[in-house]
């Protein structure tokens, strides 16, 4: 150790004063920051709030621009009941989201699986709980290949669900042949299916299971992200997908369990939607994708993975029901909604970045 | 050296990465309650052979024995159950999650009685209060709150915490790739502190950096790596500093004695 | 020798083509012709119709039938294929203007409407004076079917529709208001939904289509209000009909694709055997291939089917 | 400096050696590969081909079961004009996913731009010179909103786009009034709009100049990519925007006119579109914004952006071109080619991360 | 030190992240032809100050002088067209792109004539004839294409490739932020001969370093950083590490003359 010359213990003799080092680190100060700053900040802290705020605020905006009629109970639950599909399918995208992935084929999954429901139980003749559960275990299946698409494959999830999105078009053509199944029919051979149409009654107000089904799902996905184990992997994956890899998380395993359970909630999502819809639609929700998609954003979780609240998904999906009905209440064009919808897209998540920058 | 069995061997391990041969038969060998040194020059190899040893990678060709076992890990958590605890080079951090969860990341402790084993919930207090009592017990930082999230933490912090993490969950074996390359001299001096405890809980330690000074400090043993290969392994008693770098850069051939190391 | 014979929808995704879909191929059968048929993917795909036109001229068929997805928009690759010698019949959605194509065979969508309208007119009776009135029209875009329906139906109720193409410009005290269903279920309970908070006091309800019919339906069930509201649509597709039947829908407007398939089909075999075109019906710009009511509850001075008859014929 | 004992000329004195060190850096090994590796191998070098073959191959696929027909002069430049609209657009795209973006609003901006042009020249009167060239300032303007979205505001392309999407759309519907502009009427008053439909002729084979504009526009965009400053700029911005910063280029202004640009040709592609469908449709190309991104996709250009060739997305056009038309002519049903088409799609991307793979 | 004026000054510059303060009111003097080390614990604001200076980031206080003149850069392309080149700590290379895209990346030769000026064609030879003077210039390594990709280099490779741009171009001012941080023996000491040689073309540089020997072998004055402003500057002729260490990390107070310096 001829080079250890001069050197205490080993040390290098320049760090013999370590021992008196100074322990202070971090320094904190408060300037003055002015009244948007001050809320800036406050949201900061709790991002997840945004889109309660935004929520609340159009919810005050249209009750003064539409009238009490926007206020009624009736109203009130019935944008429930309205964002109650799109509002599922969002809760299955957010999954998807958090990974950093993005799923355009949830809708489409939702329809076949409502499909393949309807075709078993009313054309031919299964009982309704076997027929549903094939319809899980088929939107469980292509959550499968969706997940094996991305991990083992190595496909980027945009291009493996825009590919599997037209697949799942095609075969809900093939089973549906196009026809819709009638309510009347399903009533008359399987009305366990249409049972998340049925409502709990509160005076004027009607709360569908469907729409308890939606909060319920929220509450359900909430707890198993932010209270088990798995839910930190799902946000660990989704925020460094190698350094989880690392961290020793089975980061293949848990990406194909999310698009499992995402296609599963789908499926969900398809027993709920045949309540909403009355009938089986082969053509219903053909947007459905992209309103997830809108509804994730503007509850202001990142497009970039391991950020956000699925919570603000459920937030987003009612704050676009509220527009929605705010704008016809008002008595808005069709073509002004879409127009305002866009721009509500890009304000929701400008006023999210703006609460999120570092210079808060 | 003295011990007669090591605990961790590999042998002719040969990982290809596309046209480049990152390690070419290299071997491998830890002794138990030793720090063993690896040394070499960019691209020599290093961060792929403790890769291989770790499971993060899976080596084209050659043997890799734990105890005396064969084993042949394909994913870190199986290294890790082994008992192989790494700090890579990156970290392995996710940035967005708290250090708690950090340091848990894999090996969540879940409530007892039912709410763990039907509904699977986290215990949270016990995580937090054994990764507090593991960062003070270390002395390496005065983290203000346990459950921030690592983002917020200064480079030397975050190392800590990766630190920290092994050397909390290491049962077998501990290694560090270039913990202090990003750290300053305070910081430094305390990781090295750290390793010289993991040595005294009777834990053996693997250590690359390109700190001469600090290898030549703390190592038992140092292993030379070159051109992909364990070129020899010097005991830092009986060999200097300059005899290091020399062969590390291939200025000079490895005496015979050390190539039997 | 082989005749080809090309068919191309709008969408796959809608019964009605599905339909027309299978009486080409009864017609191509039977007359041993070799049908190819395509479809654009979503309604207004313009493009893939495009494309299927020329496909076919590419192909060396005789003929075209083609349910324009814009009547205006495929008018150009229509005359090309004409020009190429090919015979080239509208179905169902007439072409901007209708000579454009050879010949149309199509239900006349504003006298499709106006029946319904005059039904549901009789229907009330005394009490047509205070309707009020939702329509539930197909999408923003108000492509022809949409507006002769929707216009036809006003035109038979008594309502002054002003501009004749136009959605949305009448000032009738009655209307509640108007909104799209893209014709199916979803986008019919909503609309329904939507309207039924303007007012809640509708009573009557013209739907683009059956689907759309359906699920106002469900909306007006969902409130109790499913037996006072009269829902009027038009199609008579077999599930439509049977919703006639079961209550859901008071009267619709049969239009028959399978005859307008299996005309065409007749009319370019012809063609290519003789060079003789098909002429349109007496007095009008297309061939006129009949539209039906049928209700359970027929009125005076509105010739009409029952369901069950109508169920024998259904979309035949 | 009591620290520098031993040293030399201020050197520890262990880096004595260094000046003898060995100068061995990389060793390259050819271990046997087999067939398979082989072509990877090849083709890892020049990911470029990757697309040629596969267009290369279902031209040969395609001929064998179509037939003839498929193989005719007629047909072949069919498939051109017919890819040549989409094909524009997969040119703009590529510009925005060369940067690690996506834009959802291309098909929109084109649209609204025809219609604009339209408007002007055809019910407005207005010379149709002038009514082009406000159509392409339009365009540059659009792409110059979703410009400062992405760089001012700084969302995410991905919902600045799905954003502006839909407020595009709603103009569209609002100028248009939903009607076609019909071709004779553009014949009467501007038949300028329409001259991208016209062709050379050479026997049987139509070669309009809206192919050529195609093709043009490719080259002039490959070239500012590869031989100016400006195109290394958006390689560099796509691949690490943060270096790219660093390292001196005004990233935030590079990606505005990168947006501009995109817009302009989507204005270009406007002109061309109303020469390809003869008239001016508002409801045209709906779906036009994902045909975009999945020619590109097919092409091999990154979705992460920095990575890929912009020819790859002329060659995806193509092959998307040649699918459809081949199973067209083969008399496949939409339905089953739906299907194909996404399958087209996973497995394109597949091939394209089997070949770029590091251990090629 | 003996020269009258700096070329570069700071006065008072602050910048705060968030509830974060990286600089606070810190000053900054570097003279013509001189090594300036700049030396403190992690998350002192070495980073952050010189960031501040290049353009990297806006202060939210404070004045910037160039040669005695105000300055006030928005980006890093208006500090290097005043001449000042930067190596950041993450070294701002495009990995996708070859070694002569990155080292002239925003100051591009055009060909000469109408290509250039009109159809603003790249000059490709002239640019891969200067890349490759300027590394071989520097000896600084065996680069066997000059048009690879940045990615396939060596971590030391692509280190040496942004030093070498920076040596190439900068004018008036070269920064260096912990150039030899994950470099082997071997390779640093290739960099700081290069640090020497550039001093020698009459360059000043400045460099952010935690390694003691190295600062004290090449540095002319040493800036000592610490809680986000400049403690004070001492002579390594005059100072021990000791001394340097002790005062960065608070363990002394720095003397009197030194604060003055
Ligand atoms: N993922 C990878 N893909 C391709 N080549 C790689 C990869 N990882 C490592 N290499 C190559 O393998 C060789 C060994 O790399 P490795 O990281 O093991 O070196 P090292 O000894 O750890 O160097 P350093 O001291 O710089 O960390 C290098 O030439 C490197 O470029
Ligand atoms: N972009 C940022 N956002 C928030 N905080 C930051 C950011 N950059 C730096 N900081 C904080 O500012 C302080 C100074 O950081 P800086 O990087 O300047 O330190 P440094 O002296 O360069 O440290 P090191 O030696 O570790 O590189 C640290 O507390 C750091 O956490
Ligand atoms: O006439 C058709 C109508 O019946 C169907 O429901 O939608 C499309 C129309 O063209
Ligand atoms: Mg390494
Ligand atoms: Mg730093």
């Amino acid at each position: 150790m001829t080079d250890k010359t001069g050197s205490t213990g080993g040390r290098q003799e320049f760090e013999g004063s370590l021992a008196e080092s100074d322990t202070r680190v971090a320094r904190f100060e408060n300037g003055s920051r002015g009244m948007a700053g001050t809320i800036q900040h406050l949201l900061h802290g709790n991002p997840t709030l945004v889109p309660v705020i935004v929520l609340a605020a159009s919810v005050a905006v249209f009750g003064l621009v539409a009238g009490e009629r926007f206020f009624s109970p009736f109203n009130l639950t019935l944008i429930m009941q309205q964002v109650s599909i799109i509002g599922m399918l969002a809760a299955a995208q957010s999954l998807i989201i958090l990974t950093a992935g993005i799923d355009l084929s949830v809708a489409a999954v939702m329809v076949l699986m409502s499909v393949i429901a309807g075709n078993l139980a009313v054309k031919m003749g299964v009982p309704a709980p076997l027929a549903l559960l094939v319809a899980f275990a088929g939107g469980t299946l292509a959550g499968l290949l969706n997940g094996l698409l991305v991990t083992k494959v190595k496909l980027p999830p945009f291009i493996t669900t825009l590919g599997t999105w037209n697949i799942f078009f095609a075969l809900n053509l093939w089973l549906s042949g196009a026809q819709s199944i009638r309510s009347q029919d399903i009533d008359a051979a399987a009305p366990m299916l249409k049972v998340f149409g049925n409502a709990l009654e509160f005076g004027e107000a009607r709360i569908t299971y469907g729409s308890i089904l939606m909060f319920a799902t929220f509450g359900v996905l909430w707890f198993l992200l932010n209270k088990t184990a798995w839910g930190r992997h799902v946000y660990a994956v989704g925020d460094d997908k190698e350094a989880a890899e690392l961290a020793g998380i089975r980061t293949d395993r848990t990406l194909v369990s999310v698009y499992m359970l995402a296609g599963f909630v789908c499926a969900i999502a398809a027993w709920s939607s045949i309540g909403r819809v009355g009938s089986i639609s082969p053509q219903a929700f053909y947007e459905g994708n992209l309103q997830s998609i809108t509804a994730v954003v503007i509850g202001g979780i990142s497009l970039f993975g391991g950020r956000g609240s699925i919570l603000g998904a459920l937030f987003g999906a009612l704050i676009v029901g509220v527009f929605q009905s705010g704008l016809r209440l008002a008595g808005v064009d069709v073509l002004w909604q879409v127009f305002a919808i866009g721009w509500l897209i890009i304000l929701a998540v400008a006023i999210d970045q703006w609460i999120r920058k570092v210079s808060a | 050296m003295t011990a007669p069995q090591p605990i961790l061997t590999a042998r002719g391990i040969v990982k290809r990465y596309g046209r480049v041969t990152a390690l070419d038969r290299a071997d491998f060998d830890l002794y138990p309650g030793e720090i063993l040194a690896v040394i070499g020059d960019n691209g020599a190899g290093k961060s792929s052979l403790i890769k291989a040893i770790s499971g993060a990678i899976t080596p084209d060709e050659g043997e890799i024995r734990l105890e005396g076992k064969p084993v042949r890990f394909t994913s870190p958590i199986e290294a890790r159950d082994a008992g192989i605890e790494t700090v890579y080079q990156t970290l392995a951090l996710s940035p967005a999650l708290s250090i708690t969860d950090n340091m848990f990341v894999g090996r969540e402790i879940r409530k007892p009685g039912v709410l763990g084993t039907w509904f699977r919930i986290l215990d949270r207090k016990a995580m937090e209060d054994f990764a507090r009592d593991k960062l003070s017990e270390l002395g390496l930082m005065t983290i203000q709150n346990i459950n921030q999230a690592v983002e917020t933490l200064s480079g030397g912090q975050r190392q800590g915490v990766a630190v920290a993490r092994a050397a909390a969950f290491g049962s077998k074996v501990i290694i560090l790739d270039e913990p202090t390359a990003a750290l300053g001299v305070n910081e430094s001096r305390r990781v090295l502190e750290l390793i010289c405890d993991v040595r005294a809980r009777g834990i053996p330690i693997v250590l690359i950096s390109h700190n001469m000074p600090h290898v030549f400090e703390v190592a038992d043993r140092i292993h030379i790596h070159r051109l992909g290969r364990r070129l020899c392994v010097i005991d830092p008693g009986e060999h200097t500093m300059s005899d290091a770098v020399a062969l590390m850069t291939g200025a000079k051939e490895p005496p015979a004695s050390a190539q039997a190391a | 020798e082989d005749i080809g014979a090309c068919l191309v929808t709008k969408t796959d995704t809608n019964p009605f083509f599905v339909k027309m879909k299978e009486g080409a191929q009864q017609g191509a059968e039977a007359n041993g012709i070799r049908l190819s048929t395509f479809a654009g993917k979503i309604d207004g795909d313009v493009e893939t119709q495009i494309a299927a036109v020329e496909t076919c001229i590419a192909s060396g068929a005789k003929g075209i039938l083609i349910t324009p997805s814009d009547s205006r928009a495929l008018a150009p690759v229509v005359t090309q294929a004409r020009e190429a010698g090919l015979l080239v019949i509208a179905l169902d959605t007439p072409f901007e203007p209708a000579d454009v194509a050879d010949a149309t065979f199509a239900t006349d969508n504003f006298k499709a409407g106006e029946l319904i309208g005059q039904w549901a007119a009789a229907k009330l009776g005394d009490a047509a004076a205070d309707a009020r009135i939702a329509f539930l029209d197909l999408n923003p875009s108000e492509v022809s079917v949409d507006y002769l329906r929707n216009q036809g139906f006003m035109q038979g109720f008594g309502i002054d529709i002003r501009n004749p193409t136009d959605i949305g410009d009448e000032e009738d005290p009655r209307i509640v208001g108007h909104d799209v269903t893209n014709g199916n279920e979803e986008g019919g309970r909503t609309a329904m939904e939507n309207l039924l908070q303007k007012d809640p006091s509708i009573n009557v309800v013209y739907t683009i289509n059956e689907p759309a019919a359906a699920g106002a339906y469900e909306a007006l069930k969902a409130v109790g209000r499913q037996d006072d509201v009269l829902i009027v649509s038009v199609d008579g597709g077999c599930p439509g009909v049977q919703n006639i039947a079961d209550g859901v829908i008071g009267a619709t407007s049969m239009q028959f694709p399978l005859l307008m398939a299996s005309k065409g089909i007749e009319a370019i075999k012809t063609f290519a055997e003789t060079g003789e075109r098909p002429q349109n019906s007496e007095g009008l710009d297309f061939f006129n291939t009949g539209v039906e009511l049928i209700t359970d509850a027929p009125v005076d001075g509105v010739p009409s089917k029952t369901s069950a008859e109508g169920l024998g014929m259904c979309w035949g």
